[in-house]
């Protein structure tokens, strides 16, 4: 799993408390910063293209950033993430086109439905190791898929939600308005992106490297393995379920597609392109994706061959993600620096 | 060079040449997509489409009955003066990238209209793009009724130019009544694909069989998913049941997969067949061992309506493209038509005037019934379009004879449905 | 759901003796492509994720092989050899760069293959579907066997299927070279150090699952329709068979692909809108009972 | 001396990822000579010996095989070429009968000779024939060690390196390998064998190198590193 671990390199330990609350304040000022500028984007540009392209980047980022949390904080290879994602979608497409509730409600029922289904299918799955995980992940993502498939009356079935998700103003946000859309979206990406950082660098987040790294010896210290398992799989179906939302409010609707084995696939895709020792990687490997995508689909019909090379040359050429690769680079450039000035 | 080409080169040889172009030069262009480009005097359609995966060939002959059209109407002078400019995107079937190719070929490409050919889902969510962003668009593929006949769905700047399921239907059950009547068929058995199309056709296939055919019972139902690749478990059902008569809505590989899988049991001896899809060339000439008397609607056949226009469409395709036109390439071609003679009307090619004219348009066409087909005003979808059933026989041309389906009956009985549905 | 038409089913011999064929008959032909992935996980430890491609290679140059000669036999070899001679190339030089590695890393290839794969044949074959159509040899009556109708194509395939079982498993257990390929997959490092050239035994077991699933490919081109991704659909239930029967037990991909045809073939009685949400459940409940499947070791 | 070395090796340096395991290794074995390879345990014998066999990667130095260069070559061609590795802890196939084991093994020499075909191993391994349709996986340790040497003379090598032979075995049982390894080295076998357990070389090997922490400290007959206590003290703590 060597290739898989976030923080590998670093050889960090876990920081004191006083430290903790200081990396916590520089976070919440880069997050502060980054909300400020992408809130900005708009107004510099008038390109209502880039603002689909955020929005996006917004409900794919989120999603490939709390897989991370399972494959490289912890080291639970998830097939089945696809399946949070499309829960999301459906469940607050459901919840706005069916009770009426406003849109905060819908989003907090939401979450809490991704947690419940987590908890369920994540307390079957987390006792599974390895690949056996990731086939029961991807089937219990193929039963989800099969049975919106089926669920005709209430799902629409194979045509998915349709109509467009109603979407009330709510303390002056119009969502139905894609700028208010665009700074909602960022917002929800700035806040899950913080609050995931958080859980990683928590004594939490050492754990679960601890029980990637040696879940034998993590029991031995007396750490419930399973429990802790559970709960990561159950926050990241969570984090994850906030990308369908977004998502949904993007196209204004929910379809099969969305809980469809191949998101997971896309989101497995985005961690190995972005790379998974860092926090960002994922985020990275989003915009890179997404722009891959967009430009693909522009210039060729062939969009197969396109990603299939760049695959390759990821997976065979670099061997590793983007920013491993800035990563490790950029600590062999400090490293031969200072023997440079230690020779001297 | 990119597929958004409008020569009239070999698609081929196009493609291969765009995707070793963009190997070559990939990290140039990804530079910046949302910069928008200056605004040509030509006019751009955006054209969302299916252009990788399975139904791949709805994308290419989608295409292709556009850009003979196009073709045509740009050595002619274009839209209503302005050449036209076809940017064609695939979505992979994904309705999220049809959301997103569409927004983006108004957006960022300055398409001024979306010719929509996507199939199911992907439609309903180019709709609620074309809702949004209140562009032109005009459906192409998506025969599901609901896109355009409920009025929760429907919006002034969308119509479609493609069959209805419930027209096929009314046609269908119709023509299979009298030959139930005439043979004694009363123990029916269904075979539809399991997704909205494949149901829908289905339900009011029977519906209006009953209608016609009061004694008419259905004994057994089956529901293959879509694109499955073994039919085995369906078949073994649909013969212990033993119904005298099969109906199935499958259509292109699956339905080929069906037959040959079907005459494996010889079905085709035990029971008559009405398969609403058969009757589509690309069904038609890829079935090696095609049985003798499917009972099938038409989808495109060149030999019905039987006019030379029609003929002359078909076979100017053919030469073009090296095969025959599928029932997405007349329906797209139709589109073009359409727009044109709306742009005449208007005097313009400025999309908010053609959705004031295009409701109630005639236009003439060569797959119309009457030699025309009509925007119906009340519900933006077409009408009049040639509709038929007949049987097929293994070699050229098909179908030999076409029952025509009687529009009067069709507008009655739609009109009920749409009560019965809460539509109107 | 329908379970009066299924109680209905299990108390007449009729449909009980057919609906157990047609289950054989599905489950033999996802045997043929299973077999090889388990067999490939088990030696090469790869989880073969473009498996379904040399399905479909298996097809087209079946089809090819067809209209070009008339000969069914030529269609089956020319499926089965392409098939072997395109995962050997694929093999040799980027599986094999791989070994050892990440499985993320692994089915990162793969899924890069897949769509290449997929894009060469809309390339080469073109985008619409086709169809091969069946030899004149099998166009015959189907056969009555015990109230239950059987096709003669289907009997060739059910015994081509078991043939190719029962040749691998005796191969595997009684020649020299089937030996030293089960000790290669238990410890390549050992094989290695008595003199075997394993890369050579990897690239021969690659090629052996591709031609397999080339196989049948080329068994399923004149029943199936052929088009750019058909293998996908093909996979994922072979999937579904080797992770049931455990991944790299070629008895558990048999028995697996026996079960699934089963639960198919009754499940479209009784759940005719769920069969497909009634593999994965299937496969839920197998791996929550045998986390390794109903054959497979324990991996750690 | 070295002329005339079966094998030769020189400047050894082997890494695990960053760290450096063997650092600089010397050693040279003479036809028919049995040479101890003694130190403690993690002092880099078993990976001097797989980096002979080809298992793990030399990063520095060479190796040099009855005169031609075997370094970084594949294992299964430096067996090709006549070293026979048995190793460390057997890694028998267990799921195989023995007599499987035996004929995976099974290979001319490297001049094509067929010094040990079945018949000579069950000779010298008469154990061995009454299990030869066990499964090798429920045989003891000694048994599963004598099969692993018997799988190695089946592919007629001309040096046979052996790691730590004695390793977990009752004394009864070492005895039995040691009467074993004399009976093969009287056949005229070159033999290079890894131990901790000196006393099971003495009578056995001829001459002894010892290592430490990746490093060749010394080099001399067996008898001599016998006499030298401060030597046996420091590296072997005798």
């Amino acid at each position: 799993m060597s290739e898989l671990q976030a923080d590998r390199s670093s050889g960090r330990v876990v920081a004191g408390a006083g430290q903790r609350r200081s990396a916590a304040g520089a976070d919440l000022l880069i997050a502060a910063i980054g909300f400020a500028v992408l809130v900005s984007l708009p107004f510099l540009f008038s390109s209502k293209a880039l603002v689909d392209f955020v929005i996006r980047c917004a409900a794919y980022g989120l999603f490939a950033t709390s897989l991370n949390l399972l494959v490289g904080y912890t080291g639970l290879i998830s097939f089945g993430h696809g399946m949070f994602f499309g829960l999301g979608a459906y469940s607050f497409g459901l919840l706005m086109q069916r009770t009426g509730l406003s849109i905060p409600a819908a989003f907090v029922l939401t979450l809490l439905i991704s947690a419940v289904a987590g908890l369920v299918i994540g307390a079957i799955c987390v006792r599974l190791k390895e690949i056996y995980f990731a086939f029961v992940t991807l089937a219990f993502q193929m039963l989800i898929h099969s049975v919106i498939l089926s669920w005709q009356p209430l799902t629409g079935g194979d045509q998915g939600l349709r109509g467009g998700i109603p979407r009330p103003v709510f303390l002056g946000i119009d969502l139905g308005n894609q700028l208010h859309l665009y700074i909602a979206s960022c917002a929800l990406l700035v806040v899950g992106l913080l609050l995931m950082r958080q859980i990683a660098q928590s004594p939490f987040g050492y754990t679960l490297r601890m029980v990637r790294d040696n879940a034998t010896r993590a029991s031995f210290i007396g750490i419930n393995v399973w429990r802790v398992k559970l709960a990561v799989f159950v926050l990241a179906g969570m984090f994850a379920s906030v990308g369908g939302v977004i998502m949904s409010l993007f196209v204004s609707g929910a379809y099969p597609e969305f809980a469809y084995w191949t998101i997971s696939g896309e989101g497995i895709f985005i961690n190995m392109l972005g790379g998974v020792t860092t926090f960002i990687g994922p985020m990275v490997g989003t915009v890179l994706l997404l722009i891959l995508n967009d430009t693909a689909t522009r210039l060729t019909e062939h969009y197969g061959i396109i990603l299939g090379v760049v695959i390759l040359f990821f997976a065979l050429g670099l061997r590793k993600g983007l920013m491993d690769f800035v990563v490790e680079w950029y600590a062999e450039r400090r490293d031969k620096a200072s023997t440079r000035e230690t020779s001297t | 060079m990119t597929i958004e080409s409008k020569t009239g080169e070999s698609k081929m040889g196009i493609n291969r040449r765009a995707t070793l172009a963009l190997m070559g030069a990939g990290a140039m262009t990804v530079a910046a997509p949302w910069v928008a480009r200056a605004q040509a005097k030509a006019i751009k359609i955006g054209m969302p489409t299916i252009l990788s995966g399975r139904v791949a060939q709805l994308g290419t002959s989608s295409r292709n009955g556009v850009m003979i059209e196009v073709e045509k109407l740009n050595a002619a002078g274009g839209l209503a003066g302005r050449p036209i400019e076809m940017v064609v995107r695939d979505s992979k079937g994904q309705p999220q990238e049809a959301a997103r190719i569409a927004r983006e070929l108004v957006n960022t490409d300055g398409c001024e209209m979306i010719i929509d050919g996507e199939a199911s889902s992907g439609s309903f969510a180019v709709q609620e793009v074309a809702r949004d962003l209140g562009v032109l668009c005009v459906h192409t593929c998506s025969e599901a009724s609901s896109l355009t006949a409920d009025p929760k769905q429907r919006i002034p700047n969308a119509f479609r130019c493609a069959r209805q399921g419930i027209h096929d239907s009314i046609a269908g059950g119709n023509y299979a009544a009298a030959i139930a009547k005439a043979k004694g068929l009363k123990k029916w058995a269904t075979c539809s694909p399991d997704y909205a199309y494949g149901r829908d056709t289905t339900a009011e296939f029977v519906t209006y069989l009953k209608h016609f055919a009061p004694d008419v019972e259905i004994i057994s139902e089956t529901w293959p998913k879509l694109f499955q690749p073994d039919y085995t478990e369906v078949i073994t059902r649909i013969l212990q049941a033993k119904p005298q008569a099969l109906y199935s809505a499958l259509w292109g590989g699956d339905l080929t997969s069906f037959i040959d899988q079907a005459n494996l049991y010889a079905m085709f001896t035990q029971m008559e067949v009405f398969a609403v899809n058969m009757a589509d060339y690309t069904a038609l000439t890829v079935v090696k061992n095609l049985p003798k008397g499917i009972h099938s609607g038409n989808r495109y056949i060149k030999t019905f309506p039987a006019t030379a226009e029609n003929a002359a469409w078909g076979d100017a395709y053919k030469a073009k493209y090296k095969e025959y036109p599928t029932n997405w390439s007349w329906q797209n071609a139709t589109a073009i038509m359409l727009l044109n003679e709306a742009a005449k009307k208007a005097g313009s090619a400025d999309g908010k005037k053609l959705a004031e004219v295009l409701p109630g348009l005639t236009v003439k066409c060569p797959f119309g019934a009457d030699g025309t087909v009509t925007m119906r005003a009340e519900d933006h979808t077409i009408v009049g379009y040639a509709i038929g059933w007949g049987t097929t026989i293994p070699t050229e041309p098909y179908v030999p004879e076409v029952k025509a389906g009687d529009w009067k009956q069709i507008f009655e009985l739609e009109a009920q449905w749409k009560k019965s549905k809460g539509y109107a | 759901m329908d379970f009066d038409a299924l109680t209905g089913c299990l108390v007449s011999s009729a449909c009980i003796v057919t609906q157990t064929t047609s289950g054989l008959i599905i489950g033999m032909l996802l045997f043929l492509v299973a077999v090889g992935l388990t067999l490939i996980f088990g030696v090469l430890k790869i989880v073969n994720f473009s498996h379904g491609a040399f399905y479909m290679f298996g097809a087209y140059f079946a089809l090819s092989g067809y209209q070009l000669t008339g000969s069914f036999i030529v269609a089956l070899l020319c499926g089965s050899l392409g098939a072997a001679a395109i995962g050997l190339i694929f093999e040799r030089f980027f599986i094999s760069r791989v070994y050892g590695r990440d499985v993320l890393m692994q089915l990162l290839v793969c899924y890069a293959f897949v769509l290449i794969f997929d894009d060469a044949v809309k390339l080469i074959w073109g985008p619409e579907f086709k169809s091969m159509g069946m030899p004149a040899a099998f166009q015959v009556p189907p056969l009555f066997i015990a109230g239950g109708v059987v096709p003669p194509f289907y009997l060739l395939l059910v015994a081509v299927a078991l043939a190719v079982a029962a040749l691998l498993g005796l191969g595997l257990a009684r020649t020299r070279l089937g030996k030293v390929i089960r000790a290669a997959a238990h410890n390549p490092a050992m094989v290695s150090a008595l003199g075997v050239n394993t890369a050579l035994i990897y690239g021969a077991v690659f090629a052996l699952g591709c031609a397999l699933a080339g196989l049948a490919g080329a068994l399923a081109a004149p029943v199936r329709s052929l088009t750019p991704g058909m293998g996908f659909s093909v996979l994922i239930e072979s999937f579904i068979v080797t992770v049931i029967g455990g991944m790299g037990s070629i008895l558990g991909a048999l028995i697996g692909a026996l079960l699934l045809g089963l639960v198919r073939s009754f499940g479209s009685i009784g759940f005719p809108l769920f069969t497909d949400g009634l593999m994965y459940l299937f496969m839920v409940i197998v791996l929550v009972a045998r986390p390794t499947g109903l054959f497979g070791k324990d991996l750690a | 001396m070295s002329g005339q070395a079966v094998i030769e090796v020189k400047d050894l340096d082997v890494y695990y990822g960053t760290s450096q395991i063997l650092f600089g290794v010397d050693l040279s074995v003479a036809p028919g000579e049995t040479m101890a390879l003694l130190g403690r345990n993690g002092a880099g014998k078993s990976t001097t010996m797989k980096a002979i066999a080809g298992l793990v990667p030399a990063r520095r130095g060479r190796v040099t095989f009855r005169g031609e260069a075997v370094t970084r070559q594949k294992p299964y061609r430096i067996a090709r070429a006549g070293i026979g590795f048995v190793p460390e802890d057997r890694q028998i196939f267990p799921d195989h009968t023995v007599e499987d084991n035996l004929t995976i093994g099974a290979k001319k020499g490297p001049e094509g000779q067929d010094e040990w075909p079945l018949k000579s191993i069950y000779e010298v391994f008469p154990l061995l024939e009454p299990l030869r349709y066990r499964i090798a996986g429920r045989l003891s340790g000694g048994e599963q060690q004598m099969l692993a040497i018997a799988r190695t003379l089946m592919g007629n090598p001309a040096l046979l390196l052996l790691d730590e032979p004695s390793e977990g075995l009752a004394p009864i049982i070492v005895q039995r390998i040691g009467a074993l390894l004399r009976q093969l080295r009287a056949r005229g076998a070159t033999i290079l064998i890894a131990e901790q357990n000196m006393h099971f070389c003495l009578g056995l090997a001829s001459r002894a190198t010892v290592i430490d922490k990746g490093h060749i400290v010394y080099c001399a007959s067996i008898e001599e590193l016998k006499a030298d206590e401060a030597i046996r003290h420091r590296y072997l703590a005798l």
